[in-house]
């Protein structure tokens, strides 16, 4: 289960089949029903922060073991136009989707770790680890 | 995690109980349990897991389907936890911040300070407060050597810390005029230039200067575009409009200010104050220039600093307790 | 009200998919339909509240315990959704501070505003970064005719607005200097009386003065108990601490500083900083002045200004791009 | 039903009376589950604030009749210290009681009106009235 599955993300239905693929793996990793609804909310996220900004992109699942724990990895990727102002995108209460709580500090709630990078014009990646308690 | 699971059995316990009884002492408790659990920064969709889990131990034939609305309600908290742990977050923020204007405010408080002057057969009430932390209405009194009294009354179009920048330099200015200078329109003139040239051209301040001289007891003033004050007319119980035209300060840089004077008799009242007096709001609605005089009448028996102190507390709870606008009245009333 | 009503009914057909299918789709429709909600301010209870109702709807032989279960759940997120709504609130008073805060930073940035002078032989790289949205930090290049370039960092001790409001001090005190007395010594002797007399005794200000002849290639400096810069020899290749001692600002009020010299030749840096560079934080650890100088290093074949904007880049990344202290970096290199 | 209630709180326990008594007037009155709970939950704010800082006072009902509307007002009395800064009691974020969300903000969300009378030394009366939808 090392292995590396993705979901690419064009239209919001693809959205759901992230979710989908997020929720198998993290069920069969040993995830709650807490942790998997988090999880799916994050993937949710995730992945339409790319169908909304970037258009084109995909979101990626990977079983993880550390020394003494297993996780979840997810990395969603895209080559949109990027994020300008980072620290402002991940401050709480100035999302752009006019939501409450969501956003990217949302999806670093959720998980456990939380890792961006950004170039204007290139793209965004994130990656985001959520470990098994 | 152990509290956690503490928290799990206390739940079921408590739901079991309810579920038996039916008491308000269960429900009771259903509500310390939930703020116990708040303050152990437990999300609501953790408190739906909770009551799943007590369910499914509570009874275990529970249909299928039941369990699926369950968890189907557990997915429509998670966003609702989310913004429960912002919540957190913002609440920590919003309190730093509070620290933070605090101290600033606690500056600005030393930096404007002014001394009431007790002045036998003149009686001077004064209060300001600032609708948020930092303070944007300004007032000073200045005693010069020749028996005369200056008074500043000032507000800043703007609320807040750049408002209160902006008084900073109003205040570092007066400052630095010449104490002889203290004529009301040569001060309105020599503030104006001062604001035209260092504040940026969206920042307009209404000012009144007043000085009282007590020998002759006469009361000169010039207003920069400031809220009219009002006169009281003890001889004929009336009450007077203030008028005095004038240009906000910063709008131009060489405006020349008209001044005025009147006698002031006896028992007479002169009543100075910000359009955050006059301009409360309840709800919707602005109150009139004349209930704000109605208030004052009430309370005019009362020695002056007591009239705007209650004035104050009238229209503090008339806004339910949360101000609009910088709140400044200024009341002086000859005795002898 | 009929938003709610319509609502209900969605809840409910959604709830009901999920019960005869459940898959992901109906899933995160339900996440769909907590955002609408919120977005429409439904309390989480009033969610409860909907699926209880749409159980009785869907199950119209719901067990009495079941329904009881519910209700006492019901009672548990009142309390949950008060916070929501104080959240909400929050919310707003944050945004409207958050714009407020912006205004007087953006009167501070014009206050503070400063020339980085362009000089044939002399490349130069500044950058200020506040931690909050008003700088404690300070710095400031005076170009005088005599072909020397002054140049000022300064760190109020405190951060956000009360830092702020002392710094506009620094400044109006440095116009007020007369330009033949910007000597380092001088100007930190002088400033030292300002401090001292003007700000609260618990407020200091750490301060490096540095005045390059571009004629000679000499740099003079004093420092007040300021964070030590870097000064990098380019024949050796190697970094060295700029060492100077002295009193922070305001502490006593005739205090005099040293001034030091060190001559600059050509492809040798001078690096200056506040401590928000050498003081950054990852997790718990901080950082260590070695770290800086690493990153530096890393950078020190771009120009000036990219290697203060790297260096940045690198200390946000690693704190997670919120800083804990204002940021300044200046660095200077003799090309010529 | 124009009649007043009136629950007096000495101890903890009178909470519970206070709450039982005016989720039972309420039910007659013809509120639903939420507002019921809502209800209860500002009932318990105002009497565990007697209990706590006034020691003693009373917790009154009283169905009510506007033109066209019903409703239920609650008024808590008490003779202790009264509130120093009613501005600052109000202000959200700054609960005594340490909770998130709860104090006299709280109430004053949970019901549709709020009035408060207190003066330091002397007591504190606060009157709260819900009306029906
Ligand atoms: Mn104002
Ligand atoms: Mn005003
Ligand atoms: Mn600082
Ligand atoms: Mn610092």
């Amino acid at each position: 289960m090392d292995f590396q599955s993705c979901v690419n993300i064009k239209k919001e239905w693809d959205i759901v089949g992230a979710r989908q693929l997020g929720r198998d793996i993290a069920k069969k990793i040993g995830f709650g029903t807490v942790d998997q609804a988090r999880i799916a909310t994050a993937i949710s996220e995730l992945a339409r922060n790319i169908y909304l900004y970037a258009g084109n992109g995909k979101v990626c699942f990977e079983a993880i073991d550390d020394l003494n724990r297993r996780g979840l990895s997810i990395a969603a990727i895209d080559s949109g136009p990027g994020i300008e102002e980072i620290s402002m995108a991940m401050e709480d209460g100035y999302t752009t989707s006019g939501g409450l709580g969501a956003g990217l500090p949302g999806v670093k709630r959720l998980m456990d770790e939380f890792d961006i990078i950004s170039e204007p014009g290139k793209g965004t990646e994130i990656r985001v680890v959520k470990w098994l308690r | 995690m152990s509290t956690l699971k503490l928290d799990l059995q206390d739940y079921k316990d408590l739901l079991k109980e309810y579920i038996r009884t039916k008491d308000e002492q269960a429900l009771y408790q259903a509500e310390q349990f939930s703020k116990h659990s708040m303050q152990h920064n437990i999300s609501p969709e953790e408190i739906i897991n909770t009551h799943i889990q007590s369910m499914q131990d509570l009874f275990p034939d529970l249909p299928d389907d039941i369990q699926s609305a369950m968890d189907f309600l557990l997915e429509t908290m998670v966003s609702y936890g989310l913004a429960y742990q912002e919540h957190r977050a913002l609440r920590e923020r919003q309190l730093e911040l509070k620290s933070e204007l605090s101290v600033a405010a606690n500056m600005q408080k030393t930096l404007l300070k002014t001394y009431k002057p007790v002045t036998e057969g003149l009686e001077i009430g004064a209060l300001s407060v600032p609708a948020k932390q930092m303070n944007g209405d300004y007032h000073h009194f200045v005693h010069d050597n020749e028996g005369s009294l200056g008074i500043a009354i000032a507000d800043v179009i703007g609320k807040g810390v750049p408002a209160a920048l902006c008084m900073s330099m109003i205040k570092y200015s007066m400052d630095s005029f010449p104490e002889r200078q203290m004529v009301p329109s040569t001060v309105l003139e020599n503030l104006n230039r001062v604001v035209e040239r260092n504040v940026d051209p969206s920042m307009f301040v209404t000012m009144f200067y007043g000085l009282y001289n007590k020998e002759e007891h006469m009361f000169y003033y010039s207003s920069a575009g400031h809220e009219p004050g009002f006169y009281y007319d003890h001889s004929e119980n009336t009450y007077h409009e203030i008028d005095a035209s004038g240009l906000v300060l910063g709008v131009a840089p060489e405006t020349e200010y008209k001044q005025y004077e009147k006698k002031i008799d006896e028992g007479d009242m002169v009543i100075l104050l910000t359009d955050g007096v006059t301009e409360c709001r309840q709800g919707d609605r602005f109150i009139e220039r004349e209930e704000v005089l109605d208030i004052i009448k009430k309370y005019a028996h009362l020695e002056a600093q007591q009239i705007v102190e209650q004035v104050y507390k009238h229209f503090e709870k008339l806004q339910d307790f949360q101000l609009r606008d910088d709140f400044t009245l200024i009341i002086l009333r000859r005795n002898v």
